[in-house]
């Protein structure tokens, strides 16, 4: 397998606190990335530099060998690697497909005055996003409500509809942010299954997440992070006996660990 | 809306600004509404500049200050340079889209009311400009500017000279009606086409928007310049209809009107800025009857509607559909 | 430049006593309420009839001000904001309804009281001179006098149980209300005082500059520059864009005395640039 | 019951309201025809004083007129009715309203307040055939080409040269300071006052200090301006609200020459906002000075006090505005609906001065400062302001 993504001395200071602390791991081709760590332990903080949302203070984060760090989110989107968000964020005012199509953006041949004139080649792009739209939704299964207005859907759906707008961006490394949080067992089988079809349809997945079990059924490897350092990597077999992970854990969420 | 249907209206709306409107006004004898309605298609240009904005999310109270610029730009050019009228109305607004890139790309990161606040202060600062700088006569203003020439294109003239008319009232109010309906047509087409996506994208959420690839930077600044185009437009026709420009042409207040206009209207709607100047421009003149009252009126007014229509006015179409559709 | 740095501090407080009542609402509600000087020239001429024409303590005029705005701005909260900010889908909606009440407040003022100017006697007669520092006496009792409403404001929402409330309602709304916190209660005493606050402050000023009709829309601008300079919602940070403000207006209209009509255009062209870089102003929540 | 109740009262209000409708012609006196005479300017927001006082002067003497009987003018009596519009001292609205007076058909009328209003108004007013009398100074209003714009008082640059003239030989003055607001007008009577100083051989210490108009506070304004201890401040362009601010703080302060201004103020505001510290204040008024005043200027005092509650100086120079109009049209019938017969009146028209003690005339000036005869000859009466109302400290003419 190739290393996709790298990252390497990871450091983000807030003032006089340290978030994340020389944090190096990597990412390869298609696998499924797990980085998990107690609460407040940087986790969101790490997730935001490599997605570009944030500048680190040292260190880099390079996809394909290309540093990526200093760049806009566009840019880093443009280059393939898109997060999709912690809270439910999602354009709420707009219809589920309409969601959809808006995140084609980076597909789109037209540019902005094509789109204003109605060019040849921008109405090609609508058709094709269009077509493509209705393909991911009926791959998460979101085709029967592809015309609500995406603030009136519940939890799970809005989850969907959050990675649904990341794979519409076609990307080659998606970050998932908490994908499982809020929901309870059955609804978090369902997305565990999602993820793996996400892998299948041959994308290289990261996820930050805080629910144990589904990380460890889910995960090809896991990073686990404590007071922004990287204190254990290696598959969920070999973090589960991880000495160091379970002092992590203990007292706050032992039976998280599936213990 | 079927195909049809919009066809319709849309040469009915045609119709009724180009023909009946003039008819009527001639008609009736009633010419001084040729300048009012001449104002409410002109501040309604700039008003929509203003919304759109609000579509990308910003609140802008500092449309004034490229209106002043427009104004400013095409007296300068007409009076000191000799430039003809028709070639200074696209300059003018080309000058402040530029100027709203290099403004813009700096303040459109903020947010909220520190934006709506730098607006106010630029529409402030645009003022104290106009008053400190030399060329554009500081305090006392230009005056005496000529009236639009003709405008001659491979020697047939297209738009005879303003100042060989009788009236030159009908003149402006058939530029300012044929410069709103382009502008709006733009904007309906911007706001209906991709782009008005994107803007939207923006409003709803950035960081999710720049997430999927949209350079908000860039887009941001699009909008805006184009917002400004439309204020430099507006004010460059009103320097030629009062044929003078003062630093106190536009204002605080013009910018305070210009969102108020979104707002009274909707935010909502592409037509919004254009009803809402329509009513709370006209409706100051209408109440100019009632003579030191106007005001109280006019604002008791203003505060009844915002109470049962908070969404603008064309949002009682949505309402009275809602409400049909629940009693059917 | 003493002379210089006192008016300065003077103005600033004064300024700082403004602004309170206006980050107030805008923490409590998201409300920029427009119509914050109308209710300081309401104050004054509250002031204005109580002290000046009846001849009543001014102290008695002061509580007027304060206790007739609060009651204004609880009513204002009740049947205008709480509505609006209810059935609109945008919160900027708000915006309107505060600038046509502004309006609706500039006429009815303007009906009651006249066009003119209108002054009150002074509160303390004589001028405190040493070595080129002059102040007159009552500009230093306003002054003194709107530190101590400041600081009885802060130690308010500090300490006592409505100021903790409201505070938990500033920062985060959903929460408060979770906690138990009776939001709309809460938010009407919160614009109850913003309000008094604003009455209080033109009450005061009456005495010094005097009041006039016209003048609410301009203060209102100002005391917004000032809450943007130290961040919008932030009791801290109102004052801070007082002082700062009073500050460079004192300072900058002597510096740049020689260069003509530029002071206002620095100082404006500052908040712009210093915005830019800190989009929050000085200590203001990210998103205002 | 309640639909019932509702009914009646709706039944009751629309009784009332036909009867009113019925009643109001009845009620107006119609035997005369009426003659409407405009005024566009501002009467709202932070200038409303200025034409408010215009508005308040003209609908005085209009009800004065009524009263006794109406205005004769040729062969025909007439009720005067004024029609006002307030442009909130937006040049826009400005031409709205003077759109509006060409609409209603009348030919005569009395603002805008200030320069921009005044120019914006210029265009609309010559195509329609109508006269106007801006209270605003710049020399383009009156001057060739121009033609229809009458300036309704004394403009800076005729009676700040008097002043300082005045100043110099009676008090001493040396040395002037000029503060100004940061806005067209003022910045414009700053300009030509600073020239006029100069000519006069006058030691011009400061000319660049302005303030934002929004100003409460003017210490930080005066503390350097004071600090130069000139004999003279002049308050170029002051609005009445920020006079008595900028005096009482210049006292404070320790100032302790003279102050002036080429503006009309009014001597209550002066008290109530400075004291006794405005002693000695010397501005520009019309003639309700007790030196000077006629009988018909203190009853016109007297009606408008009446009226209104409360009087206001600067009425004293907006009284004349609409006398002149009525007076010229006497004077030239034909001008009623035809202002090519107004112009050529107002070469020749001369009238006894009703408000002023003596022989004084209504006549129209402006050779000297315009090239023609487009001003009023209101007398430039210099007023010093003492214990709650002004003196008369010296009266000029202007040609």
């Amino acid at each position: 397998m190739v290393d996709l993504l790298q990252v390497s001395g990871l450091t983000k200071r807030f003032g006089g606190l340290v978030a994340v602390n020389n944090v190096s791991f990597t990412v390869r081709e298609k696998e499924i990335l797990a980085v998990i760590g107690p609460n407040g332990a940087g986790k969101s903080t790490l997730f935001k530099l490599i997605a570009s949302f944030l500048r680190p203070t040292s260190g880099e984060v390079l996809f394909k060998g290309e540093r990526i760090s200093d760049l806009a989110p566009h840019i880093a989107a443009r280059k393939g690697i898109v997060r999709t968000f912690q809270e439910t964020t999602i354009f709420k005012n707009m219809s589920v497909r309409e969601n959809v199509i808006i995140a084609h953006h980076l597909r789109s041949k037209a540019n902005l005055l094509g789109f204003f004139l109605g060019t040849k080649l921008a109405k090609a792009d609508e058709q094709a996003f269009g077509t493509s739209a209705d393909e991911i939704l009926e791959f998460l299964g979101l085709s029967a409500i592809s015309s609500e207005i995406a603030k009136n859907l519940p939890h799970g759906h809005l989850r969907a509809l959050g990675i649904a707008i990341g794979l519409a961006t076609n990307p080659t490394i998606l970050l998932l942010d908490e994908p499982f949080a809020g929901m309870n067992h059955d609804e978090t089988m369902k997305a565990v299954a999602m993820v793996r079809r996400l892998r299948e349809r041959g994308l290289t997945v990261l996820l930050v997440e805080h629910d144990m079990p589904a990380v460890m059924k889910i995960s090809d490897r896991i990073v686990v992070i404590n007071f922004g350092e990287k204190i254990a990597e290696g598959t969920p077999a070999e973090i589960q006996s991880n000495a160091k992970v379970i002092e992590a854990y203990l007292g706050s969420e032992d039976e998280a660990i599936g213990l | 809306m079927t195909r049809v249907a919009k066809a319709a209206s849309i040469s009915a709306f045609l119709a009724v600004v180009f023909i009946l409107v003039p008819v009527l006004i001639i008609a009736t004898g009633r010419t001084d509404l040729y300048y009012t309605l001449t104002s409410v298609a002109l501040l309604s240009i700039a008003s929509a500049g203003v919304w759109l904005t609000f579509f990308i999310g910003r609140i802008n109270i500092g449309q004034g200050a490229y209106a002043l610029m427009g104004g400013y730009v095409s007296a300068i050019l007409v009076v000191n340079y000799g430039v003809s009228f028709w070639l200074t109305l696209p300059l003018a607004g080309l000058f402040c889209a530029a100027a709203s890139i290099l403004i813009g790309y700096p303040i459109l990161r903020l947010r909220g009311v520190y934006f709506a606040m730098v607006t106010l202060v630029l529409t402030e600062v645009a003022r104290l400009l106009a008053l400190a700088l030399p060329i554009t006569n500081g305090a006392k203003g230009m005056v005496s500017i000529p009236l639009p020439g003709a405008l001659s294109i491979f020697g047939v003239t297209i738009i005879p000279n303003f100042a060989g008319m009788q009236s030159p009232r009908l003149a402006f109010y058939l530029l300012a009606v044929t410069m709103m309906v382009l502008c709006f047509a733009a904007m309906y087409r911007l706001v209906n086409s991709r782009i008005g996506k994107l803007c939207q994208s923006l409003q709803q959420n950035e960081e999710l928007a720049s997430s999927i690839g949209v350079n908000i930077a860039y887009l941001r600044v699009i909008a805006y310049a184009i917002s400004s185009f439309f204020g430099g437009v507006a004010g460059a026709i009103f320097a030629a209809i009062s044929q003078s420009i003062y630093p106190s042409s536009f204002t605080v207040t013009d910018s305070i009107n210009f969102m108020l206009n979104c707002f009274f209207g909707g935010l909502g709607y592409v037509f919004g800025p254009m009803l809402g100047t329509l009513v709370l421009y006209f409706g100051w003149d209408l109440l100019f009857q009632t003579g030191k009252f106007q005001l109280l009126i006019y604002s008791t007014l203003m505060i009844v509607l915002m109470l049962f229509l908070p969404n603008g006015l064309l949002s009682l179409g949505d309402l009275l559909r809602k409400r049909g559709s629940n009693n059917g | 430049m003493e002379q210089v740095i006192a008016n300065g501090l003077y103005l600033g407080a004064q300024y700082a006593l403004i602004a309170l009542g206006l980050t107030l609402i805008f923490a409590l509600m998201n409300v920029l309420n427009f119509a914050h000087g109308q209710m300081y020239v309401l104050g004054g001429f509250i002031t204005y009839t109580v002290y000046g024409q009846l001849g009543l303590p001014f102290v008695v005029a002061l509580l007027a001000s304060g206790m007739t705005l609060a009651v204004i701005g609880a009513l204002m909260e009740k049947y205008l904001f709480r509505t609006v900010i209810k059935r609109s889908h945008r919160e900027e909606s708000t915006m309107l309804l505060a600038a046509a009440t502004a309006f609706f407040f500039d006429a009815v003022i303007l009906l009651i009281f006249g066009e003119k100017q209108r002054g009150v006697p002074k509160i303390v007669k004589g001028v405190f001179n040493t070595d080129g520092l002059i102040m007159p006496y009552d500009r230093i009792a306003v002054g003194a006098l709107a530190i101590v409403f400041i600081a009885a404001f802060i130690l308010y929402m500090q300490y006592s149980r409505p100021g903790r409330a409201m505070r938990a309602l500033a920062q985060d709304r959903v929460a408060a209300q979770l906690m138990g916190v009776a939001v709309e209660r809460y938010s009407m005493i919160g614009f109850a005082m913003g309000a008094m606050l604003a009455g209080i402050v033109g009450g005061l000023l009456v005495t010094i500059t005097g009041v006039n009709s016209g003048i609410g829309g301009p203060i209102s601008i100002k005391a917004f520059m000032m809450v943007m300079i130290g961040g919008a919602g932030v009791v801290g940070g109102a004052i801070a864009g007082g002082f700062i403000l009073g500050m460079m207006e004192s300072v900058g209209l002597t510096v740049l005395r020689e260069y003509g009509d530029v002071t206002y255009l620095v100082i404006f062209a500052a908040l712009m640039v210093f915005l830019s870089i800190r989009p929050n102003g000085l200590m203001g929540k990210p998103w205002g | 019951m309640k639909t019932i109740s509702n009914m009646s009262r709706r039944v009751m209000l629309g009784v009332m309201g036909a009867a009113m409708l019925a009643a109001m012609p009845a009620a107006g006196f119609a035997e005369n025809a009426k003659l409407k005479i405009g005024f566009v300017g501002v009467t709202s927001g932070p200038a409303a004083a200025w034409g408010t006082s215009n508005v308040r002067s003209m609908e005085t003497l209009a009800a004065w007129y009524n009263e006794l009987g109406g205005v004769k003018i040729g062969e025909v009596t007439y009720d005067l009715d004024i029609v006002t519009f307030d442009d909130q001292k937006d040049p826009k609205r400005a031409i709205a309203g003077m759109e509006k007076m060409a609409q209603e058909g009348i030919h005569y009328v009395v603002g805008p307040n200030v320069d921009d209003g005044a120019a914006a108004v210029r265009p609309v007013a010559e195509a329609n055939g109508i006269i106007y009398f801006p209270y605003a100074f710049p020399k383009s209003l009156y001057e060739k080409p121009a033609s229809n714009a009458v300036l309704g008082m004394i403009a800076n640059y005729q009676s700040g040269p008097a002043i300082y003239k005045y100043l110099m030989e009676n008090k001493g003055v040396k040395k002037v300071a000029f503060v100004a607001a940061n806005e067209s007008d003022p910045l414009s009577q700053r300009d030509g006052g600073v020239a006029a100083a100069k000519a006069l051989g006058l030691e011009v210490v400061a000319q660049n200090d302005t303030y934002q108009n929004d100003t409460r506070d003017f210490s930080p304004v005066l503390t350097p301006i004071v600090a130069l201890k000139p004999d003279l401040l002049v308050l170029s362009g002051v609005a009445p609200a920020n006079a008595p601010l900028l005096i009482r703080a210049a006292r404070e302060l320790g100032y302790e020459g003279l102050i002036s201004t080429e503006t009309a103020q009014d001597a209550k505001v002066l008290e109530e906002g400075a004291g006794e510290l405005a002693n000695g204040f010397i501005s520009v008024g019309g003639a309700s000075t007790p030196e000077i005043a006629s009988d018909r200027m203190k009853e016109f005092v007297e009606r408008y006090t009446k009226m209104f509650g409360e009087y206001n100086d600067e009425s004293n120079t907006k009284v004349y505005a609409l006398d002149y109009i009525l007076e010229t049209l006497k004077a030239s019938p034909a001008a009623l609906d035809n202002v090519e017969e107004f112009k050529k009146a107002m070469d020749t028209f001369s009238a006894p001065n009703p408000y002023l003690k003596g022989d004084a005339k209504l006549t129209y000036v402006g050779s000297t400062s315009f090239g023609q005869k487009r001003q009023v000859a209101v007398p430039m009466v210099v007023n010093e302001y003492k214990d709650g109302a002004f003196e008369t400290l010296f009266v000029g003419t202007v040609d």
